[in-house]
């Protein structure tokens, strides 16, 4: 085991590697600059930016110091606000996501399961149909729809909810739930669909001959056996999730990572795009070594680390 | 029955291992070194206690597991050797499987027609949709079944009627072995014997080889020429079946044939088995010595210090036990 | 005293798409406390069937009751709720499957397997209860349970996932114990021991078991009654001695010439010629006259009703007629060779 | 006991003839065949497929028969709602919604199905090669799409928007390059699961090549799953159009599509509510009936829930 | 002492005081005088020196102050700056710093504040100066900042502690109004000199001289300013708390005013959403002014077929702007048929030529096309970066232009970086643009188009143009103001740009809002500001 972690932790760092390589020629290759604006400079002023920051040393030297960077998680100072560092920016803003995320994958697995599991239980019922149109519904309606709809109802119209910001819980709800929705959706399918092959196999049938009760059946011998594709899916979900997401945190004026992702590319913000590419992927590479091990975990049939076909 | 040195050998196990990796630390030993030959046209009987490896060393044999350490020649070349996929797929033509576990052996979204069909498919062997089906529908009649059965799914038939599916599944291709394993534990006896005699015909037919392993031992004697016991991993009493039912060596083979059942009220209520005590001892750390002399009642000091050779006792007749070593 | 359990009449069938299959016409009959009776009978013939729908097991749809009652307690189940069978399932009637791979749940070690149902219905605690199932792992003859009462399923034997299963079906000491073959996969000599071990907890708890079983060695080993089953029916029942010493029907001396005999020749198998009757569309009469050398004219249209020839046998069968003509046994039908029973 | 109307001709032997087992054997069917025929039963599905077609054919004649095109301005006319002219109402350009809805549909629609055509392949393949051999395979394979996950999005599309013109094309090239990834995830998952499963061993033994185990046996059993994440793959795919078109990759403007029109519409929300809507509640209606279309696909494909 | 060009008594109360000033009666000051307003995103620097972008300029416009101010009236009136001299060539500047400007520290405001401040910017060691181009008027700054030319040779003197003495390179008139600019604030100059990174955060060194001071700033957050006590004008500030949230989302932070969470939305911090604007005119609550910027397509004048004149002059001409204008923006801009703003220049409402004339356009096209030997336009594109606005636009002219040229025209749309690069690269062939002035004269809109480059991407050039724009650099007062005039007649006539409308502020603010300004170049005072008891 710890050979294969130690193996993948390899891959994670190879991975990164291509990952900050693409990304570093891509950025440049992108046409446009971190200093291009509606009122050009002078070309003198802008040569002046271009080597403080590096600019003009030959490309290999910027890839390499980028490289250097990555890897010791110091991207330097922000292009575009000026003296902010990299990592500050990414620091104080990854909170505000992390606890929307949390709140929003609880949400969206803890509703989405039991929709899923009440449909295949239902399969076919008024209970199936009922689900599924919630979640054709959460299909549907992407999250910023949502957004501007749950902001408008519950906010405006109800008032019951403050409308924008992050300063309480309260303020957490609505785009917490504007974010889940489509991974809920998504996960009632994906749910009902497998549950629906669990509940019919023989070792329900051998559960249900201890005299279980329904519940028990289903949660406790059919979850594990079908979960495996919500976790599948779950892995790069979580961090895209946690890591925030552009249009909620503009709908709801929430200062958080995923808008930095967004706006550095637009502002070619070279260290701002460097530092939050390395961080979500990062997270990314653990978690999806995450599911990796907990494919082992919820099927002790799947051998990650083990070889399959020939 | 015909004596054997006028047989060709078909196949040959040389200290075949299979371990299974536990953990970093622990590793199971399914099947832990044997040594037999199978010779052509031969049923070769493998029995012994349920979880001492027949069906891991029937698998291996067949490649479906890698060996461990080991070889097994068939025809003259390393099954485990072979690399090229065409290689490959003759040489999988040649041997064939029947699972132990008939349900889980076929996939629950094909029809029996196309689970049956599929090494026909897979070979080539039909002129045309028709010639297929016929065939199907042939090998269904063979083990038993209507053509009605082939519209339908694994989950539809009981128990015994998957097993057949299994073995219509192996005849399908006329392979020159075939790995049998328990392949008529689920029949009811007449069908077993509907079975066996067409296995049995067939064989004459087409010079066919079984390794035929069950635990059936009135079933493994009608059939088996000769007979293979195994013990935890280890093979304990190869020796033709006459020979092995008449004058059993090891005293595990002893035990073996004293438990089995007779299918007679009166006899069995009134019928002397030899117990053998103790527990089965795992895979993982197995005893020292002789496998079997935690269990032995003609247990010595050199069992636990010594494994015993394995040897031919008499003609044909090989046992590993120290009680006869002279 | 009424019956521990008594089944009349028994009908199920599926719905699939190549028609309505019959795989259970009509069956009855009745099991007492302590008894063992054992089912025989062709593959396919319906007694996995008839053994789950005792449990209410039969998945509906595709299956449903056609038919008949299941009087347990005399309750009938059939009429019973899903919420009260749960409190009769495991703890009452408990069932050994058939397929011990698929029967097993692959994600979850076999002890919990083992100690959910004493959990639920002996109020265990979950610490007792693995105590128990590493206890029945050891009745069941599982080397090593304090290690392999944690494994999963996939890393057992065939024979150890049967021998589980036979713990967790155990392990509530229920009324009434089904097993489906449940020592198709074992050898002969954990057979015998798990033989034992059932009449142990026959001894000490009085559980009525209904064997189903395809070797015949075992019946004669443990069964006090047999049944034998063909086309979805019951062609024969009798006890252990009526039934291999004085059979009548001839599916059953089908069966029995089939066996090969320890001490036997290599002579080709009895065989009984012919294929088993398709139950999405079975004969109008005895569904084994397509294959019997006996047959008359009669059996191809009318189902015969029983015969009782004792106060246990009952038999199916036109032969049974005054009209028909008589017909003895073949000898190969006999069992214990030349020996004539009383 | 003997039933009344007996004779005794009754107990004469009855001859056995083997033809009479000749019983033509029922419809021969095959897996897909047969899950053909279960889907047919399946009025909710078919409901679906006939949502489908009708939303293609409106996609076709729904301009023509509103009397107006998708494209011309009415400034004067701008953001009215509903009415007998303008049955949608018209945008902030006093465009026809109607025209501009069934005009967006085929475009919708189009990528939708495409995205998600292409989806499906490449993750089918990519995931189930990946979780079938296992090992260094599914490590490198993995990994590939690890790295594409991680690469920031929007800088790839901004370079395919400069290489790439614009266009149809280009847009469901933006859309399938990071598409397909959840898609490979879910199969390869499954495929781990049922890897190991005896029937694939069975199969092998048959010397069944690997292609064949993949996907005769693996993907089969992997039907729900893929279904699902088809169906989600058609609006994301709408949506994905929306956002890109927003950059400028997508189709130019003043193409419709359900998408740029739901998200053009969102910031008018509380004015003109109709705007959002008509294309909201088409994409909804699609979807349903892409869900039911999915469920009874899998239903239909699972032997299990013959009825 | 103010240079011609800017009598801009605008019409529709031009000037913010519409709103604010309608009210009558007495008013009593509200007890809290806390003003809520959102400036939609992270200011980028709330360093003087290196700030160049409108959101920390809204900021640095509360906490720090110039030489001068710009007043109530659009007009620089003293404000560090106890008196300035100016001198007779108009090229020397004299400025007397008040003796009761105070640091929020509580050192004295200096000359040295001044010199060490402006000399900073124009040193070419350090970066992110991106607006030193606005100290060019001063002598040597240019030549200091881009030619290696010594800081002392910069004409900034510190004759005492309270008297700066500014050279100039030639007259400016509009100097003052640029000492009222953020480029020009002075730092102190003891805390922040060796302290690059005093800026980052509100921290103790984060030294103002402005009647607000920085109390707080949670980045992407929230500002909080508190009133200045020490402010030499402390007086006449009467807000004691200014929140300026970081909301994004346009439809958001018109939510959170209609909620009472916002005093203040709209124009300039952060604009109102399009599809509300017709329905708050009609609440008759939309406060509009006048911005001085134009909005126009810019015509690539090498590239066929807008290589030819007659071709261009059709285009401009076959644009309804009233119907932009009216239908899709909707904020009462001007239409435009010239290039300076009328804000700037009255005359210039009317314009050159007339707006929507399908005929004209036909007339002109048919001359452009024969001139080219063609018989019909080729199908052109139009181009514009990524905006809802700019697509709706876009998307009516391109309707306009296919009902009136017969031409068939394909959009565009790319990102906004992307879209600057092609535009720079001359890769297009209409594409759109838009000024906003950098400060209230006719000379920065109409020295865009002096040569090729830069902010002009239309490839135009006209050496008479160029030489008369020379020539106005010497001038004063209408004189210069005819040559000016004279200069934009060749530009129309050339027409390399077809222009659209010129842009205003729209925005909401309570009612208990007062005196808040909104200048013509689109910057904030809440100097002046408070609130009243409703
Ligand atoms: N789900 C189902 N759908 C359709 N037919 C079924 C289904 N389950 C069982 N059958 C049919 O019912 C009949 C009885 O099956 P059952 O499993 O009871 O047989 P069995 O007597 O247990 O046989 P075996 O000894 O082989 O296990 C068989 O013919 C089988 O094909
Ligand atoms: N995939 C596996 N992983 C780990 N252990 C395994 C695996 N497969 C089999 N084993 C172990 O190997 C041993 C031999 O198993 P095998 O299935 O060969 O027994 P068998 O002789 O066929 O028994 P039975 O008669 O019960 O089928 C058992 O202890 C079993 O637990
Ligand atoms: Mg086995
Ligand atoms: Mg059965």
């Amino acid at each position: 085991m710890a050979k294969y972690l130690l193996k993948r932790l390899a891959y994670i760092i190879v991975s990164l590697f291509f990952i900050i390589t693409i990304t570093f020629f891509l950025m440049q290759a992108a046409p446009g600059g971190p200093f291009a604006s509606e009122k050009k400079l002078t070309p003198a002023l802008e040569e002046q930016m271009n080597e403080a920051y590096g600019l003009n040393d030959p490309l290999y030297e910027q890839y390499f110091n980028y490289l250097v960077n990555a890897f010791t998680f110091d991207f330097g100072p922000s292009f575009k606000y000026v003296g902010q560092d990299v990592i500050e920016i990414i620091t104080r803003s990854f909170p505000y996501s992390l606890i929307l995320g949390i709140e929003s994958i609880l949400i969206a697995l803890s509703i989405g399961v039991l929709l899923g599991v009440i449909a295949a239980v239902k399969h076919n019922k008024f209970g199936d149909y009922t689900a599924m149109v919630i979640a054709v519904l959460g299909i549907s309606v992407p999250s910023f729809i949502m957004a501007t709809v749950l902001q408008y109802i519950f906010a405006i119209k109800l008032g019951a909810l403050p409308v924008a910001r992050f300063e309480s819980f309260a303020h957490t709800i609505l785009p917490a739930i504007a974010l889940a929705t489509t991974p809920l959706a998504f996960i009632a399918r994906l749910m009902r669909s497998s549950m629906l092959d669990v509940l019919n196999s023989d070792y329900i049938k051998t559960a249900k001959s201890k005299g279980l009760g329904q519940r028990v059946v289903t949660y406790k011998h059919g979850l594990r056996n079908a979960i495996l594709p919500v976790v599948s899916y779950l892995g790069p979900l979580v961090v895209s999730i946690l890591t925030g997401s552009f249009i909620i945190e503009s709908i709801f004026g929430i200062p958080g990572l995923g808008s930095e992702f967004v706006v550095s590319v637009t502002n070619r913000d070279y260290t701002v795009i460097m530092g939050t590419t390395v961080f979500f992927s990062v997270l990314l590479l653990v978690s999806i070594l995450l599911v990796d091990l907990l494919y082992g975990l919820v099927d002790p049939r799947i051998k990650v680390a083990g070889k399959g076909g020939k | 029955m015909n004596s054997i040195e006028e047989k060709e050998k078909l196949l040959e196990i040389k200290d075949l291992k299979k371990h299974f990796k536990l953990s970093r630390k622990q590793t199971l030993k399914a099947v832990d070194g044997i040594s037999f030959d199978i010779y052509k046209g031969e049923t070769f009987g493998l029995v012994g206690e349920s979880g001492c490896g027949k069906s891991t060393a029937g698998r291996t044999i067949m490649r479906l597991y890698e060996a461990t350490e080991g070889e097994v020649d068939f025809n003259g070349d390393n099954v485990h050797a072979k690399k090229s996929a065409k290689e490959l797929k003759s040489f999988n033509r040649n041997m064939q499987m029947i699972f132990q576990d008939p349900y889980a052996s076929l996939n629950p979204r094909m029809t029996v027609k196309d689970i049956i069909a599929e090494g026909i498919d897979i070979h080539g062997l039909a002129s045309s949709k028709d010639d297929r089906l016929n065939k199907v529908h042939a090998l269904l009649e063979i083990v038993g079944l209507n053509k009605e059965h082939g519209n339908r799914y694994p989950h539809e038939f009981s128990g015994g009627q998957r097993q057949r599916i299994g073995i219509a599944r192996a005849l399908a291709v006329s392979p020159q072995f075939i790995v049998a394993d328990e392949p008529i534990s689920a029949l009811d006896v007449s069908i077993q014997a509907q079975v066996v005699n067409i296995m049995k015909r067939l064989q004459k037919e087409r010079e066919l080889t079984y390794l035929f392993i069950a635990h059936d031992l009135s079933m493994v004697k009608h059939i088996s020429d000769r007979v293979g016991v195994m013990y935890l991993g280890k093979m304990a009493e190869v020796a033709t079946s006459d020979d092995l039912y008449a004058e059993p060596l090891h005293p595990y083979t002893q035990a073996l044939l004293s438990a089995v059942p007779i299918s007679d009220p009166e006899v069995e209520r009134t019928r002397e088995r030899i117990i053998i005590e103790g527990d089965v001892p795992s895979p993982v750390s197995p005893p020292s010595g002789c496998r079997f002399r935690t269990r032995c009642p003609h247990a010595m000091d050199i069992c636990a210090n010594v494994s015993p050779e394995w040897k031919e006792h008499k003609k044909d007749h090989w046992v590993a036990c120290h009680l006869y070593n002279e | 005293m009424s019956k521990l359990l008594e089944v009349k009449d028994l009908s199920i069938a599926f719905d699939t798409y190549g028609g309505e299959v019959q795989a259970v016409r009509g069956v009855t009959f009745d099991l007492d406390e302590k008894e063992t009776l054992a089912i025989v009978g062709e593959s396919g013939s319906g007694k996995s069937v008839t053994a789950q729908s005792l449990m209410r097991l039969v998945p509906m749809p595709p299956g449903k009751f056609a038919g008949g009652s299941i009087v347990f307690n005399e309750e009938d189940l059939v009429e019973k709720s899903d919420k009260q069978m749960e409190g009769i399932r495991g703890k009452d009637i408990s069932m050994i499957f058939q397929d011990p791979m698929t029967s097993l749940n692959p994600t979850m070690p076999i002890g919990k397997q083992i100690s959910e149902g004493l959990i639920k219905h002996q109020n265990m605690s979950k610490k007792a209860a693995h105590n128990r199932g590493i206890e029945l792992l050891k009745l069941v003859g599982i080397p090593n349970p304090e290690r392999r009462i944690d494994q999963y399923p996939h890393e057992y034997s065939g024979g150890m996932r049967q021998r589980a299963m036979i713990a967790i079906a155990l392990a509530c000491n229920p009324k009434i114990l089904i097993a489906d073959e449940p020592t198709t996969a074992l050898d002969v000599t954990i057979q015998a021991q798990i033989l034992d071990l059932m009449r142990d907890v026959q001894e000490e708890t009085g559980t009525a078991i209904i064997l189903i079983t395809h070797d015949l060695g075992v019946v004669a080993n443990a069964a006090n009654r047999v049944a034998v089953m063909y086309g979805g029916k019951i062609v024969e029942t009798g006890n252990v001695n009526e039934i291999f010493y004085n059979p009548k029907h001839p599916y059953t001396w089908g069966l029995l010439s089939s066996m090969p005999k320890i001490d036997g020749d290599d002579e080709e198998l009895l065989a009984i010629p012919g294929s088993p009757p398709d139950l999405a569309d079975p004969p109008k009469g005895c569904p084994f006259a397509a294959r019997c050398p006996y047959a008359m004219k009669v059996c191809e249209n009318h189902m015969p009703e029983y015969t009782h020839l004792s106060e246990t046998q009952q038999t199916a069968c036109w032969l049974l007629d005054e009209r028909a003509p008589d017909v003895e046994a073949p000898e190969s039908a006999m069992v214990g060779g030349t020996k004539v029973h009383e | 006991m003997a039933l009344p109307q007996l004779k005794d001709s009754d107990f004469e032997p009855l001859q056995i003839n083997d033809e009479e087992a000749e019983k033509i054997a029922g419809e021969s069917t095959s897996y897909w065949k047969d899950a053909w025929r279960r889907f047919r039963k399946n009025k909710l599905a078919l409901f679906g497929i006939v949502m489908i077609v009708l939303l293609g054919i409106m996609s076709f004649i729904g301009g023509p028969i509103s009397g107006h095109n998708y494209f011309d301005n009415d400034l004067l006319n701008a953001n009215k709602s509903p009415s007998g002219e303008h049955w949608f109402g018209t945008d902030n350009l006093g465009r026809d919604i109607f025209a501009r809805t069934w005009y967006g549909a085929k475009i919708s629609l189009f990528i939708g199905l495409m995205a998600a055509l292409i989806d499906l392949v490449i993750g089918i393949i990519w995931g189930s090669i990946a979780g079938y051999f296992g090992g260094k395979v599914d490590e490198y394979m993995m990994r590939v799409a690890d790295v594409l996950y991680g690469v920031p999005y929007l800088l790839v599309v901004i370079l395919l928007m400069v290489i790439l013109p614009q266009g149809l094309w280009t847009l469901i090239i933006a859309m399938t390059i990071t598409g397909w990834i959840n898609m490979a995830r879910i199969v390869r998952g499954q495929v781990m699961q049922l890897r190991s499963e005896e029937y694939v061993m069975a199969s092998r033994s048959l010397g069944a090549s690997n292609t064949r185990l993949l996907f005769k046996h693996l993907v089969p059993n992997t039907m729900g799953p893929i279904l699902v994440t088809l169906t989600l793959t058609i609006p994301n795919a709408i949506f994905t159009e929306a956002f890109l078109s927003f950059l400028g990759l997508g189709v130019p403007a003043p193409l419709a599509s359900w998408g740029t029109m739901s998200s053009d519409a969102l910031q008018s929300l509380q004015y003109y509510p109709f705007q959002l809507f008509f294309p909201a509640f088409f994409i909804c209606l699609t979807m349903l009936a892409f869900n039911v279309i999915g469920d009874g696909m899998r239903d239909a494909l699972d032997p299990k829930e013959r009825k | 002492a103010c240079s011609g060009g800017d009598n801009e008594e605008s019409s529709e109360g031009g000037d913010s005081s519409e709103g604010n000033s309608e009210e009558s009666g007495e008013e009593t000051l509200a007890a809290d005088q806390t003003f809520d307003i959102n400036i939609k995103t992270e200011p980028p620097s709330l360093h003087p020196g290196t700030a160049s972008d409108s959101t920390s300029g809204i900021v640095l416009d509360q906490i720090f102050e110039g030489l001068m101010r710009i007043n109530q009236d659009g007009m620089p009136e003293e404000a560090m700056a106890e008196s300035v001299e100016i001198s007779d060539d108009k090229k020397t500047y004299t400025f007397k710093i008040r003796e009761d400007a105070n640091w929020s520290n509580g050192d004295p405001v200096t000359a040295q504040d001044f010199e060490y401040a402006w000399k900073w910017v124009l040193n070419p060691d350090n970066a992110d100066t991106d607006y030193a181009y606005q100290l060019y008027p001063i002598k040597g700054a240019q030549e200091a900042k881009e030619e290696g030319a010594s800081l002392d040779d910069v004409g900034i003197t510190v004759e005492d502690d309270k008297t700066l003495v500014v050279e100039l390179e030639q007259p400016t008139p509009y100097f003052l109004d640029l000492t009222a600019f953020y480029t020009y604030y002075p730092v102190n100059h003891n805390v922040v000199d060796g302290n690059d990174e005093w800026a980052q955060d509100a921290s103790d060194n984060y030294v103002t001289n402005g009647p607000f001071t920085l109390e707080s700033w949670a980045h992407k957050d929230q500002i909080v300013l508190n009133k200045f006590s020490d402010y030499w004008d402390s007086e006449t500030v009467k807000l004691e708390t200014v929140n300026m949230y970081m909301v994004d989302d346009a439809n958001t932070s018109l939510e959170m005013y209609n909620s009472g969470e916002l005093d203040w939305v709209g124009d300039p911090s952060s604009p109102l959403p399009l599809a509300s604007i017709p329905a708050l005119k009609q609440e008759g609550n939309l406060n509009i002014s006048d911005l001085a910027g134009v909005y126009y397509y810019a015509f690539n004048t090498e590239e066929s077929p807008f290589d030819n004149v007659n071709i261009r002059k059709a285009f401009a001409s076959a644009i309804n702007r009233q119907g932009i204008v009216e239908s899709i923006t909707q904020r009462q801009e001007q239409p435009a048929m010239a290039l300076v703003p009328p804000s700037i220049w009255e005359e210039n409402k009317e314009g050159y030529f007339k707006d929507n004339d399908p005929e004209k356009a036909k007339e002109y096209l048919q001359a452009g096309l024969d001139e080219l030997g063609l018989d019909k336009l080729p199908k052109i594109s139009l181009s514009y970066n990524t905006d809802e606005g700019h697509a709706a636009i876009a998307q009516a002219v391109q309707d306009m232009w296919r009902e009136n040229l017969g031409v068939e025209v394909e959009l565009n749309n790319e990102e906004w970086n992307v879209y600057l690069d092609s535009m720079g690269s001359g890769n297009f062939q209409v594409g759109r643009m838009g000024w906003l002035a950098d400060f209230n004269d006719a000379i920065n809109f109409l020295e865009i188009f002096q040569s090729v480059g830069g902010n002009n991407y239309t490839n135009w050039e006209n050496e008479e143009y160029a030489s008369l724009l020379e020539e106005s650099r010497t001038l004063t007062g209408d004189e210069r103001k005819e040559v000016l005039r004279e200069a934009e007649q060749i530009f129309m006539d050339d027409m390399p740009i077809a222009p659209v409308y010129f842009y205003t502020n729209t925005w909401l603010n309570k009612d208990y809002v007062k005196n808040i300004e909104i200048s013509g170049l689109g910057s904030v005072q809440l100097k002046w500001g408070y609130l009243v008891e409703e």
